[in-house]
């Protein structure tokens, strides 16, 4: 059986492993003891809420309780860009008209930006491909938004992701050839390690600061502004479900889109409810809406643990298994907070 | 023989005929016959007029070959480049990017919308027929321009600018255009400069040309490569006004990439080297003696006159010795002052 | 009793009276009858349906039906920007950091923007001040968003809506003197007026177009930034309630913040519900939770009606009184659009 | 008597003491006896350089006088400003602003980091004790650097550029960094000088000094009143510098405000009218002969040495008659090339 979970200081060589299979394309999650040592110790230390909020980094684990591998990580990091600049590009529209010659141009344009400085992000998310099945890639994608829910007031207002961006099957990125090679003078791979290495002040220094118009750069660059790589789209997919939208911000180097949300009008906190765990009975059962898979996390921020459940809360109660009580670590009485693994229609129109 | 004078109302049929075969160019004559007259006027209200200040007044001369008062070549200036707007050209800005940590260095090269020319002085309309291409009238006509401006410095500005057509293809088009100006403009090379009439002084350059600078290492290699080259059409007076002191590079015109040479008039040899002398009427010639090609001109009004002679050395004398025929076509007298610069 | 319903052409003249009371501030609703009269036929011609979505201008007027009297006008124009540029300040943020010096600056930025291209805006809300009590505020405001939950196929996924930036009471605006002032030297209203007679070309011309630092505008200007005018501080918080946010641009003359919403997100969207107009009986009534106002709409275009009621929607069925089924032009059996006036607070948490 | 020459070694105390009584401006001579050191030596490896481009040389000059063999004054020049990074400074814009719908013209001021200084030679470091402030020996040893500069001028950029000490207050604040530059380094104006080192080309300036223009008239008005002033320490070099040809409004510092002074070389009265005459001694003396001051240099190398004389105008001769003593002091011998400039 699969739980979500705070990761612990124990987890650390499982996490090495792991991040060594994800290859390249995700800068927060390289094979480094000592990077990845440091993180956990963070991310324990997040949990723990012995450091302040906007340095903490919640890092979970879904971990298989049948062998006890991990089987997925994933990160909220409470504010991106304190401790260096973070660059992306925001896509704006400048009107270029001239009543006379009875010409209208809509021109985009790249501003680069620290807008988004300060946000919460979602990040450095990884299934381990044994697991790559039913609904295990959502459960550990989804899991970061009833965590919000449940401790909205540990995050910012402001959410966000990061996206891969497109690439060619060569690995080659059209974007970056045309645009960010003319500034680097370097492969792709090299300036994608350096800024995985937190070596980011060349940026200030290589990358042209006016804003540029879009027009101007290749056509291959210009179709995948925005664009994300091609086995990055169901990730996407699952991040708008619950809220998070592309408002125009994308890398600087492979112009991938960066989401964004708002905590408050996330699905999981419009739609997530508190229930209290129920001893079983038929009573509750006989009044239960037909089954769907249920996300149910503890309360507890120290030991946060999630399950996806088919129990369903009714009238502020829920009937959970005696694993999935044991999973959460929860009895009855205690208070669970659950949101459906998929959005509902509409109902109402 | 031949003078360079300015424009009369006599001239306008022979200017409808040179600009029906001159280039299609943008810095020539104007095409049409009420253009050409409207143009004719306005030099001639402008050398009569009393300037203080220059503002709106164009000077346009006329190279015309005694010997069948023929008109052989035009050229212009104006005293104050968009004096009713602003003068847009690209400003080549090379960006110095340096970074240590990486030990790189290079610049990058950036083409700005700037309006710096704006009160220059500007040349402009230079057109020569082919009979006088090779012939130091050529440079006397290009050159007249420049001795006018030294006799009547408070008729310019102290810079001065010359656009040069741009390199264009057969059939008119501008890789320059295509990957610059034509995004914003939505319409072809020719059009845009039919619509606009050649001007680089419209609002709707602004409101329609790019706010931030072009990185040149962004546009299409065809592009890049007419960037600053003129249009055979522009290569005598491209040879005349560098060796005049003019220097390229700084700026390119907004629409077909061409170059604008420009220089501060103390950077220009017939500013800094002209010399004024006192006409004396020559002796009966000393054969043997050794003479030197000047460009002479007088008068700072519509009579100015400009004519190419070969005579004695003047350096180290107060006067220079013009023949009779010399003097009546320059319309001075013995005692009467001219300007003088080696040609 | 008071309806909310599309504008005919016959309140030409009522609503040249209101525009004459109107007073400065508001630059789409001057009494002007040539402006107004061309703007009734466009109205019109929205409703009807008889000129294409991006050229259309929904107006609603508030009449008082006991004395036939216009109480208020409030609009929706489908598309801003697409005759003339439509310019905002986007607010910006960047960060200058030395890791040598360890110097971390955060600066905001000011960018001259027509981002907003194409979005829809609601406008030239003005309700005569002999109705300003008790709902009729918020029911006309209100009303736009029930419309727009009828018809969401008729706009763009943006809305936006342009709040009057902060005088001071002498009407200077600090904004415009520590920074407009410098480029267009004229005075506030002069230049108002020019935009109001979509005049605006003269902004590409004397604006600046590079980016600005707020930092660098005194400190007067800097503190209104995005600040309503007093007076608009009801209006903000009312279009807030129900789904706008302000996202960081603002007007390029007074600061005035612009609020924006994505249709998808209004809570008139999510909550607002289709209902039956039923017969009066006793048993819908015994089931209808406690009343509060209701915003009850028809679901006819041309000859859209809307009325604040006190009948509440219960398994799709509505109990209209005579009286808003007469406003409504409605009968029993005909479907209508309900959402409850004021938002509620989230009962699941 | 007076003469120019390249420090040495054995200078280094007295340019400590020198350096302990002349101002706490940011373009003069080190103040640590290690950093005065080290630009001692970095100075004797340059004149000693075999140089085809020029690169991270620095030169520095004392003024030595030969009575008592103090010290009286120091100047430097460096090959190419921010040779191992980029030059930053703020470029004068002035933007055009015309609506013709409105009938508005006017222009605005804008302040553009840029980095076009970079690579030009860059004068520095001007000192003079108050004895020597208005005696000619003062323009000697602002002008014997570019006396050098024309005789090794592959050892120099074709321009180059000298920046003032801006006006600060009393207690070293400075009206321009407190409204320019503070906001984005947090912190004094003199802190941050010396947190830089005077430096104008470290990454830390593009990391944090704005990268959009600074528009003027949105600066408080003392701000305003202080660009481009120089600090009354700076107004002898300011003097010397424009008699000279250099022109300043083009560019200011980042940090203070102050002027930068630029020229090309061509425009630089050393370099124009400097004069190469071969040096004989002198007859016995022709009394009632009207005599000339003027600066002279000898040597391109570590054994350069200029001084001012006063002898028979040279300009129509080929030698100039040098008395023995100052021959010595030049260290070159009847025969030999020396360069003259008047003064």
């Amino acid at each position: 059986m699969l739980v979500v979970r705070a990761i612990q200081a124990t987890d650390l060589d499982a996490l090495y492993d792991m991040a060594s299979q994800v290859g390249s394309g995700m800068t927060t999650l390289k094979p480094d003891m000592k990077m990845l040592g440091d993180r956990v110790e963070i991310a324990v230390a997040s949990f723990a809420e012995t450091i302040p909020p906007e340095k903490r980094d919640y890092m979970f684990v879904m971990e298989d309780t049948d062998s006890g591998r991990l089987a997925g990580v994933c990160a909220i990091k409470g504010s991106v860009g304190l401790d260096e600049p973070f660059y992306n590009y925001r896509i704006g529209t400048l009107v270029h008209s001239s009543r006379e010659l009875k010409v209208f141009t809509r021109m985009e344009t790249l501003y680069l930006s620290n807008d988004l400085t300060g946000s919460t992000e979602l990040c450095s998310l990884f299934l381990n491909p044994d697991y790559r099945h039913g609904n295990n890639g959502k459960f550990l994608s989804k899991c970061r938004f009833l965590f919000i829910a449940q401790f909205p007031h540990l995050f910012t207002e402001k959410l966000i992701a990061e996206m891969r961006g497109y690439q060619e099957s060569s690995g080659r990125s059209p974007f970056y050839e045309g645009l960010g090679r003319h500034f680097f003078k370097m492969e792709f791979d090299h300036v994608d390690a350096l800024t995985a290495q937190g070596k980011k002040s060349f940026i200030a220094e290589l990358m042209p600061r006016q804003p540029l118009y879009v027009a101007y750069l290749p056509q291959d660059a210009q179709d995948v502004v925005g664009k994300v790589h091609t086995s990055t789209v169901p990730a996407r997919r699952l991040l708008e479900q619950e809220g998070m939208h592309f408002e125009g911000y994308v890398d600087i180097f492979d112009a991938g889109p960066v989401l964004q949300g708002r905590v408050s009008e996330l699905r999981a906190v419009r739609d997530s409810a508190l229930a209290v765990v129920d001893v079983d009975t038929d009573m509750t059962h006989a009044c239960a809406p037909q089954m769907e898979p249920v996300l149910v996390s503890n309360t507890n921020l120290k030991d946060f643990r999630m399950v996806l459940s088919e129990a369903a809360a009714v009238n502020g109660k829920i009937d959970l298994s005696a694993d999935d009580q044991k999973l959460l670590r929860v009895h009855a009485g205690d208070v669970v907070r659950t949101l459906t693994l998929n959005v509902r229609k509409n109902t109402h129109v | 023989m031949y003078v360079v004078r300015p424009v009369e109302l006599a001239d306008i049929a022979a200017l409808e005929k040179l600009a029906a075969v001159s280039m299609p160019g943008v810095h020539t004559l104007p095409k049409t016959r009420d253009k050409i007259a409207q143009a004719v006027e306005a030099s001639i209200a402008s050398f009569s007029a009393h300037v203080d200040i220059p503002s709106e007044e164009s000077y346009l001369f006329v190279l015309e070959s005694l010997a069948d008062h023929g008109i052989v070549g035009t050229a212009a200036i104006f005293a104050s480049a968009g004096s009713n707007g602003t003068y847009f050209s690209f400003r080549n800005d090379v960006i110095q990017q340096v970074s240590r940590d990486l030990n790189i260095s290079h610049s990058v090269h950036a083409l700005t919308l700037c309006s710096e020319l704006t009160a220059y002085s500007q040349l402009s309309s230079f057109y020569v027929n082919e009979a006088v291409q090779n012939r130091p009238e050529a440079a006397l006509l290009s050159r007249a321009r420049l001795l006018f401006a030294a006799m009547a410095p408070q008729r310019f500005a102290d810079r001065f600018f010359v656009p040069l057509a741009g390199a264009t293809g057969a059939n008119g088009e501008s890789p320059f255009w295509d990957a610059v100006g034509r995004k914003f403009f939505q319409m072809d090379f020719l059009d845009a400069e039919r619509t606009i009439g050649g001007a680089r002084n419209r609002t709707l350059i602004v409101e329609l040309m790019p706010h931030y600078p072009v990185y040149v290492p962004l546009l299409p290699g065809d592009a890049q490569a007419v960037m600053g080259q003129i249009h055979p059409s522009g290569e005598l007076a491209f040879s005349l006004l560098t060796a005049e002191g003019f220097e390229a590079d700084d700026y390119i015109d907004i629409f077909d990439g061409g170059p604008i040479l420009q220089a501060h008039k103390h950077a220009l040899r017939t500013c800094t080297s002209s010399l004024q002398r006192t006409v004396a009427t020559p002796r009966p010639s000393r054969s043997g003696e050794p003479v030197v090609p000047y460009a002479v001109a007088a008068n700072a009004g519509q009579e100015f006159r400009a004519v190419v002679v070969a005579v004695p050395a003047i350096e180290g004398s107060a006067t220079i010795a013009l023949p009779v025929e010399v003097q009546e076509v320059l319309q001075v007298a013995e005692g009467g002052n001219v300007i003088c610069v080696r040609i």
